[in-house]
């Protein structure tokens, strides 16, 4: 026998040996109940301030608490704050605190901790910026009190702290809030329902959240991000790994996963089919599709082309094609949403009661000379991968000339930055899609202004859309709040900021013996049973 | 007493169809006696490996015996079944190879490929066995049996590694050895160890021997009988000493008479002719460049002066290994020599850049040992011949017409020019590869070897024409070769190399006379059958005692 | 080493012209595979007159037919037309037998590309390396450093880097097959620049530069192709790959990649999306293989130990 | 012995700093500024050119190879930018899965394909030699991804047998962790067996008609003891070589049968990483398999001291 016989026959005995052993060990722990569920991305920034990602966000509201929620019906509801009074001039807000909130290293939340939490919040949040150019002071004269001084009254100062979407104004310990706005935070203490188990996070891999034994809900029953955030299980896992669309719903079809927060449009139709999955809607609003304008370079700096354009973009074909289950999507005029406090409809006859004929004879008398419009398609986001494609032939259709790049999320968001002409690296339309809460107020939806270059990407400019938005900022009874909202999206649309391309809902798959999702923008995993 | 270890009767092995013959082997008998040589001799292709294949069992399934049988002490092998002739090898028949460089396994001791044997036929404990295989090396001559177990077939010399093939075949004593051009791979002084070493064995165990081979030099040395085989068919069979000399069948009468004599014709060579090409103290060293350590330098040619007169051959002799062929490529600056000059034509080309090279490059040709590889096989052959003087101004049209005057010289149809060398043989490629270089008008022409790849037969007409052309077109000659008699029948003159330096140098006659260094005594000594003087129809024993072969110092 | 008295016969040259066409349609594998090929070939040049329409077209109402239904396209001025979609169609409403279809150009385009591009770096690489000494260090280490480099991730990070388009995918795919194709070059030229009849060329005073060209090369033609078929196969497979991993040609450009990538999403229920553009492309990748071992055993049997 | 070790260290280390100013170069030159990414969508100029500065972007390009090339020197990967981790936890996070499978595959495709060439190249020309043939051609031709879906549909959702996706640690259980990798070895193996089968095919064959194996023959030892001894012996150098440099081939399969079997190894971070353009965690992940593959290879030459007596260092 040589040397290599030798070799082979003693590695398949070792082989051998070894799986005998530990096959004899398969030990069954005490099974502590364990929620695995699939988040609709990839959790990589930890700070919810940071970034604008709504995984981050999500992330935020499992280890943080707010001051104020905003329930089901979209109404503001106090969480930590016990109790509040507004001064009769509306320019001095004080607070008290609830008693029994702690942070997960043991320290009481204090009035100290909020006033960093919301400086920090406020330099980056579109709407807390707002905010604090009303904001002289603030203060905290007792452990569990804090006071906001304004310089002058405005309407949103409760609508701003009780935000449901991006950047939430979430409480962190104040060694904490007070790193750089543009620094992300290493420490990941909070006074939320969940702690974050930092040794156990792997991204892409996944991320584990404890039951924080000592949070001391609120009594009210749960809606939305107010009422009472009661924990059921002990232990939450992110499976960041899986996100192949297939694998997710075969995942959860052989109970390996518990929940999937946003499955493909295309994984509808299975999962419904499984009688062991059910599809649970707990975000109602849902989210909108959005085309923005580069207002910057032709052909889209001239608004009657932006006008033809919009008259082009019939919101049904955009839904068909992108979400195609009839009951998950419909089309809405408003640029705030439909059936939120301003879901108006003012202004939007241009796209509802418009036709590809109509929008030829329109393109024809802009003047519009036929140079190509660039339109930037990502090629990895399935949820809006298919708008770029709609609207490439609708306007082709309405008389455009098109050219269609395709380039992954990453290069979009870096593209969609630049203000070079499409030639050179620049462009002229991008999609995307967001959750409502973040565009039904006039003052968060970042379309929706007229900054020029220091507004969102598109960088639309119009004093006009600006003053009416101050005038807004500075009403305070609701109906003068409705009137000013109809004026503000009249005049959106008079300018073609952007083309809302209708709404949909996208529905979490559940496994049957898990029961009490919440219902909000986002995904929140307290209240949750699991059998 | 003797019945006959091996008895072949009307043998016929058919050749799969397609083949150039239907059959390989057609009806051939003869018998092998115990202590009786039998010689198996023949051309290329006249299957005599074949025969020797099928009284093994060894024959690939496409050829099939058809006819006949072979009978082993009686016993039929054609008909045996694989697992009998499994028993039947190595314990009572064996057979011994020609390539002795990869005829041992390379990744295993050679101690264990002997042990392999004893262990597969014979329940020996390892002791005994240990003890069988030390007796066996010891009786095969070979130095050190401890340190000969222990290595591996790379790190011993050809010599070394066919005497382990010996062992392997006789260390259970078979009553038949089957040995297939066993010596035809090695040098001429080792070659004759060997074939000395198998008379002896065969003295000591009695063995039958059936040995093949292709040079009538060994045939004459060694055989008690033989069998002359042409295209599969028996020819003649007699005893070594009348076939050599009363040669019946005129096919034995071409081959013998095909054989060059030893000594050296007469060719009246005027000692006065111009010097074409003078070398004085030529060298060539090999600096071993090992990374981390030092290898010693290799000195492949040291001091070598020589001259070559127009209309003249002189020839270089020496074994594989002696330097002779770093001398051909140093002269036609294939390599760069180390020292040294080299005259052609009162210039000195040693050192010569490439570019004025380039001029002189036309005077010396070279006509390379193997055919089959010497010529490009994407061109035609046509193509091949002008390209050299194409690379001189001359024109296409002139060149072709220079190309078929040569086709008539070296004796081939024009229309050979529009084929390609795959549809040649190798004489014929040969021929090609002369014309190739006489277009060039040389003044120089360099053989390396270039008839060595051939028959005896083709090797006589190849020959013939290199002579033919130095006194037709006056040219100079060097002649480079390991066989003596190739040598005598061509060179005028005659340089002995052993180890990089030239040992003797003279005229052919006086050194072929009487050889004054030691080490070309020992040449001629070990050369096979020089008791009998070939040369022409029939060979005749040699009136002067040659002196006996000495078994020489191995080098 | 002591010439081998018994001549080898065992030179095996390949028979030239007229005997190589015969040798090439006497094997199996070379007709099977060659005609596959030339097939496919012409499927990619007919594609617009077999029945096809416009791939990019897409009508959200006919999403996710099944093969053999009946839907309607809409053309680009807003007509729509009947349409039997034989292979079903996609997430869009897209016909998928014309993808398929159009597929092929790009597929086959990209594999030929990807091969002519590596031979041509590959082989001028290799007989620098091969014939000249200094060169030969520098750019064999650097040789081996890309090919440290998994293939498969320097075409992602390329492709996902740079703008995806046809030749960015083409070189990006390439670039690690280069000095395979190097690597080869160079052992042939070392062993032929070593052969008799190129000595005798440099004795009969040929040129460096034509002794390259007319010696060598064509004498490294038989193994340069049949490693030219493995490298094209391998191409059109990476092109799927990337197309996958969502790093490949746009997703609006049809390649077999593109369809079954986007198909994957619903492969337990429409396996159309994946099956029928995974067919083509084994059937293709399969044929070209096939087209390699044939040619390699016909061209240069010596070759065949050398996979 | 142990000069050739240090020259064939001494060897790998050019190649690896090529490898290093290939990947620094290759990503450097393209297109998409990871600043922008990481600012997020809602960040100004300024706040964009903040992080660009931080992140040491704004500075040229050999500065930024000096300092990177520094600190790779002392071990030091850089820091990830998207995700808030040094490159060195992220690939100590993500290895264990893809050395697993990898580790797997190689085992399975070596004791499958090994007797498989072997028993085709001493058949030549029989069935098992042409169904082998056709099964490598094969092997080289269906995509990966297609494959791995057809195994999970299956053997995990038809017949239930296997789990879909995931990895399970091997500190977690050895038999959990040996069925998460039973179907994902299996199809990342396929093309790896093609491979080796085929070469060892075609050396076994050339070895068999080598004169020592006759010399084995007429020996009269078993069919069996020639073709493995003899035949298969001096066949191993071309077969380690080519299970060495399949290595390449294998990575590029980990990547795709990661994704398909969400499996969170370093294949799947590659892809992330590059689409997130996060330079520091492509950089080092590619130098990680491509130091991988050097060192493998390294470990190929020297069991050729083992397998061929005849070479000697």
């Amino acid at each position: 026998m040589t040397a290599i016989g030798i070799r082979i026959r003693t590695l398949a005995l070792a082989l051998g040996a070894a799986a005998v052993l530990a096959a004899s060990l398969a030990l069954a722990q005490g099974e502590p109940k364990v929620l695995r569920v699939v988040p609709h991305s990839n959790l990589a920034i930890l700070d919810p301030i940071w970034t604008t990602a709504y995984i981050a966000r999500n992330h935020g509201y499992m280890i943080y608490d707010t001051l104020f929620g905003t329930d089901e019906k979209s109404r503001i509801q106090p969480q930590m704050v016990e109790s509040w009074t507004i001064s009769p001039d509306k320019r001095l807000y004080s607070f008290t605190l609830r008693p029994g909130l702690e942070f997960h290293d043991g320290k009481p939340v204090t009035g100290e901790d909020v006033i960093a939490s919301l400086s920090r919040w406020g330099k980056r949040d579109a709407m807390g910026q707002k905010l604090f150019t009303f904001i002289e002071k603030m203060d905290s004269p007792a452990p569990n009190q804090f006071r906001i001084f304004l310089g002058e009254a405005c309407g949103f100062v409760l609508e701003a702290l009780g935000k449901p979407s991006s950047n939430v104004p979430f409480i962190m310990p104040k060694r904490v809030a007070d790193t750089d706005a543009f620094k992300q935070i290493e420490d990941y203490t909070g006074s939320g329902p969940y702690i974050f188990k930092r040794d156990e996070y792997k991204p892409g891999d996944k991320a584990v959240y404890l039951k924080n034994p000592k949070y001391q809900p609120r009594k009210e029953p749960p809606s939305g991000t107010a009422g009472g955030k009661r924990v059921y299980v002990d232990r939450v896992e992110w499976n960041l790994a899986l996100r192949d669309a297939q694998s997710q719903v075969n995942a959860i079809a052989k109970g390996e996963v518990d929940i999937l927060e946003q499955p493909a449009f295309e994984s509808y139709a299975a999962l419904k089919a499984d009688p062991s999955v059910s599809i649970v809607n707990n975000n109602p609003l849902g989210f909108q599709y959005m085309l923005r304008f580069n207002h910057l370079h032709p052909p889209f700096n001239n608004a009657k082309v932006r006008r033809a354009a919009i008259a082009a973009l019939n919101q049904e074909a955009f839904l068909k094609a992108q979400v195609g289950i009839k009951e998950y999507y419909h089309a809405c005029p408003s640029m705030f949403t439909c059936n939120t406090p301003y879901g108006v409809t003012k202004g939007s006859d241009i796209q509802a009661k418009s036709n590809m004929k109509k929008a030829q004879e329109l393109l024809k008398a802009s003047g519009y000379d036929g140079t190509p419009v660039v339109i930037m398609k990502p090629t990895d986001l399935a949820a809006i991968g298919k708008l770029p494609d709609v609207a490439a032939q609708l306007l082709r259709q309405a008389g455009f000339k098109v050219d269609l790049q395709s380039m992954d999320w990453n290069t979009v968001v870096s593209r969609r930055a630049k203000k070079d002409a499409p030639g050179a690296g620049g462009w002229n339309i991008f999609c995307t899609a967001w959750v409502s809460p973040d565009i039904w107020n006039p003052l968060t939806n970042a379309a929706v202004n007229g900054l020029g270059d220091k507004g969102w990407f598109g960088w639309s400019s119009d004093e006009e859309l600006e003053k009416l938005r101050d005038q807004f900022a500075r009403a305070t009874d609701e109906a003068k709040k409705k009137s000013m909202a109809e004026a503000i999206q009249a005049r959106a649309f008079e300018i073609g900021t952007h083309a809302p391309l209708g709404e949909y809902i996208e529905p979490a798959a559940v496994r049957k013996g898990v029961t009490g999702l919440v219902t909000g923008p986002g995904n929140f995993y307290w209240n949750i049973k699991k059998k | 007493m003797n019945q006959p270890v091996l008895e072949v009767r009307n043998l016929t092995i058919a050749l799969p169809p397609g083949g150039d013959r239907a059959r390989a082997v057609e009806g051939v008998s003869f018998s092998v006696a115990p202590h009786e040589m039998v010689c198996l001799v023949g051309e290329s292709g006249s299957g005599k490996t074949v025969i020797a294949h099928a009284a093994m069992g060894l024959l690939p399934k496409t050829l099939k015996a058809t006819a006949g049988e072979i009978r082993l002490q009686g016993e039929n092998i054609l008909g045996a079944s694989e697992q009998r002739l499994r028993e039947l090898r190595c314990t009572r028949m064996s057979m011994i190879f020609q390539e002795p460089m990869t005829a041992l396994n390379p990744v295993m001791r050679c101690g264990e490929q002997i042990d392999e044997v004893l262990r597969i036929h014979t329940v020996l404990g390892p002791q005994e066995r240990r003890a069988k295989v030390l007796d066996i090396l010891t009786q095969v001559h070979l130095p050190e049996p401890g340190r000969m177990l222990a290595s591996y077939p790379h790190q011993i010399s050809g010599g070394q590694r066919q005497r382990i093939m010996i062992a392997i075949a006789l260390v259970l004593d078979p009553v038949l050895l089957i040995a297939d051009e066993p010596t035809t791979a090695l040098d001429v002084t080792t070659q004759a160890q060997i074939l000395l070493l198998i008379k002896e064995l065969q003295r000591v165990h009695g063995t039958g021997v059936l040995f093949i081979t292709h040079d009538f030099g060994v045939v004459a040395e060694i055989a008690h009988r033989v069998a002359v085989l042409r295209t599969g068919e028996l020819v003649e069979m007699n005893a070594t000493r009348e076939l050599l000399s009363k040669p019946q069948h005129a096919y034995t009468r071409m081959l013998i008479g095909s054989v060059p004599s030893i000594t050296p014709r007469h060719r009246g060579a005027p000692a006065d002719a111009p010097v074409v090409l003078r070398t004085r103290a030529l060298a060539k060293t090999y600096a071993a460049t090992g990374w981390l350590h030092q290898r010693a330098a290799v000195h492949a040619a040291l001091e070598i002066s020589l001259e070559i007169r127009r209309g003249q051959t002189l020839g270089l002799v020496g074994e594989s290994g002696s330097g002779k062929s770093t001398v051909a490529r140093c002269i036609t600056r294939l390599i760069d020599p180390s020292a040294g000059e080299i005259l052609l034509g009162g210039e000195d080309i040693a050192t010569m850049p490439a570019g004025k090279l380039r001029q002189l490059r036309r005077h010396i040709q070279i006509v390379f040992q193997d055919p089959y590889r010497s010529l490009n096989p994407r061109r035609s052959v046509g193509d091949s011949v002008i390209e050299g003087p194409m690379n001189y101004g001359v024109s296409r049209a002139e060149a072709m017409a220079r190309a078929k005057k040569l086709m008539q010289l070296v004796r081939l149809d024009l229309n050979s020019l529009d084929r390609y060398p795959h549809q040649f043989s190798g004489g014929q490629r040969q021929r090609i590869c002369i014309a190739r270089a006489l277009a060039m008008e040389p003044e120089l022409l360099i053989a390396d070897e270039a008839v060595s790849a051939l028959d005896v037969s083709v090797q006589a007409q190849v020959l013939a024409l290199l002579d033919e052309i130095r006194d037709r077109l006056n040219l100079a000659m060097l002649f480079i070769t390991h066989d003596l008699r190739v040598a005598a029948q061509v060179c005028d003159h005659v340089a002995v190399m052993s180890q990089g330096r030239v040992v003797e140098y003279g005229p052919a006659s006086s050194v072929f006379g009487n050889p004054q260094h030691e080490y070309t005594r020992a040449l001629f000594a070990a050369a096979p059958g020089r008791l009998w003087e070939f040369g022409n129809a029939n060979a005749r024993p040699t009136p002067r005692l040659g002196f006996p072969i000495r078994a020489p110092t191995p080098i | 080493m002591p010439p081998t008295a018994v001549p080898a016969e065992a030179a095996v040259a390949v028979q030239i012209k007229g005997g190589l066409w015969r040798a090439l349609r006497g094997n199996w594998a070379v007709m099977m595979g060659g005609s596959v090929l030339a097939l496919l070939a012409l499927i990619a040049v007919a594609a617009p007159w077999l029945g096809t329409v416009d791939p990019t077209l897409f009508d959200p109402a006919s999403r996710d037919l099944l093969p053999g239904a009946i839907g309607e396209i809409t053309d680009l001025d807003g007509a729509t037309i009947a349409h039997k979609f034989l292979m079903g169609s996609d997430g869009f409403g897209r016909d998928i037998y014309s993808r398929v279809i159009y597929g092929t150009r790009v597929s086959l385009i990209v594999g030929a590309a990807v091969a002519l591009v590596s031979l041509l770096f590959g082989v001028s690489c290799g007989l620098a390396a091969g014939y000249i000494r200094w060169l030969d260090g520098v750019l064999m280490r650097v040789m081996d450093g890309v090919m440290a480099i998994p293939g498969i991730l320097i075409a992602i990070a390329l492709v996902a880097l740079w703008k995806a388009s046809l030749t960015t995918v083409i070189i990006a795919i390439a670039i690690p097959e280069i000095p395979r194709v190097t690597r080869l070059v160079r052992s042939l030229v070392l062993s032929i620049r070593e052969e008799p009849y190129v000595e005798a060329a440099v004795s009969l005073g040929t040129r460096t530069l034509r002794i390259m060209f007319g010696h060598i090369l064509p004498n490294t033609m038989a193994p340069l192709i049949v490693q030219g078929t493995y490298i094209c196969a391998s191409a059109i497979l990476i092109e799927a790959i990337l197309s996958f991993l969502g790093v490949g040609l746009p997703t609006d450009v049809p390649t077999w990649g593109n369809i079954m990538a986007e198909g994957r999403v619903q492969f337990n229920d429409f396996p159309h999306n994946v099956f029928f553009p995974g067919v083509f492309l084994a059937l293709t990748v399969l044929a070209i293989n096939m087209l390699g071992d044939g040619l390699r055993d016909t061209l240069d049997p010596r070759m065949s130990k050398r996979i | 012995m142990f000069t050739f070790l240090a020259r064939r260290l001494a060897a790998t280390i050019p190649v690896l700093l090529i490898v290093a100013v290939l990947v620094f170069l290759m990503l450097r030159l393209t297109p998409g500024d990871p600043a922008v990414i990481i600012a997020g969508d809602a960040a100004n100029p300024e706040q964009v050119a903040q992080i660009r500065a931080g992140l040491g972007l704004d500075r040229p390009i050999a500065v930024q190879f000096g300092i990177w090339f520094g600190k790779l020197l002392s071990g030091n990967l850089g820091e990830s930018y998207y995700f808030k981790l040094t490159v060195v936890d992220l690939i100590a996070h993500r290895i264990e899965p893809t050395l697993a499978l990898s580790v797997c595959t190689i085992v399975l495709s070596v004791l499958v394909s090994v007797p498989l060439g072997v028993l085709a190249a001493w058949r030549q020309g029989g069935w098992l030699d042409r169904a082998l043939m056709g099964f490598s051609v094969l092997g080289f031709s269906v995509p990966v991804f297609v494959l791995g879906y057809i195994l999970i549909y299956i053997f995990s959702l038809k017949l239930g047998w296997l789990p879909v996706q995931g990895y399970v640690r091997f500190a977690d259980g050895f038999w959990p962790f040996l069925r998460h990798l039973i179907l994902p070895s299996i199809t990342l193996s396929v093309i790896y067996i093609a491979l080796i089968a085929r070469v060892t095919r075609a050396a076994v064959t050339e070895t068999l008609a080598e004169d020592y194996v006759r010399t084995a023959r007429a020996k009269g030892l078993p069919e069996a003891r020639v073709v493995i001894h003899h035949a298969l012996a001096n066949a191993a150098v071309p077969i380690v070589t080519v299970i060495g440099i399949g290595i390449a081939l294998l990575i590029g399969g980990v990547v795709v049968t990661e994704t398909v079997y969400a499996i969170p190894g370093l294949g799947r971070l590659t892809v992330d990483a590059v689409l997130a353009r996060d330079f520091p965690t492509i950089q080092g992940v590619i130098l990680f398999f491509s130091f991988a593959y050097v060192l493998i290879n390294l470990l190929v030459d020297l069991s050729y001291l083992f397998f061929d007596p005849r070479i000697s260092y």
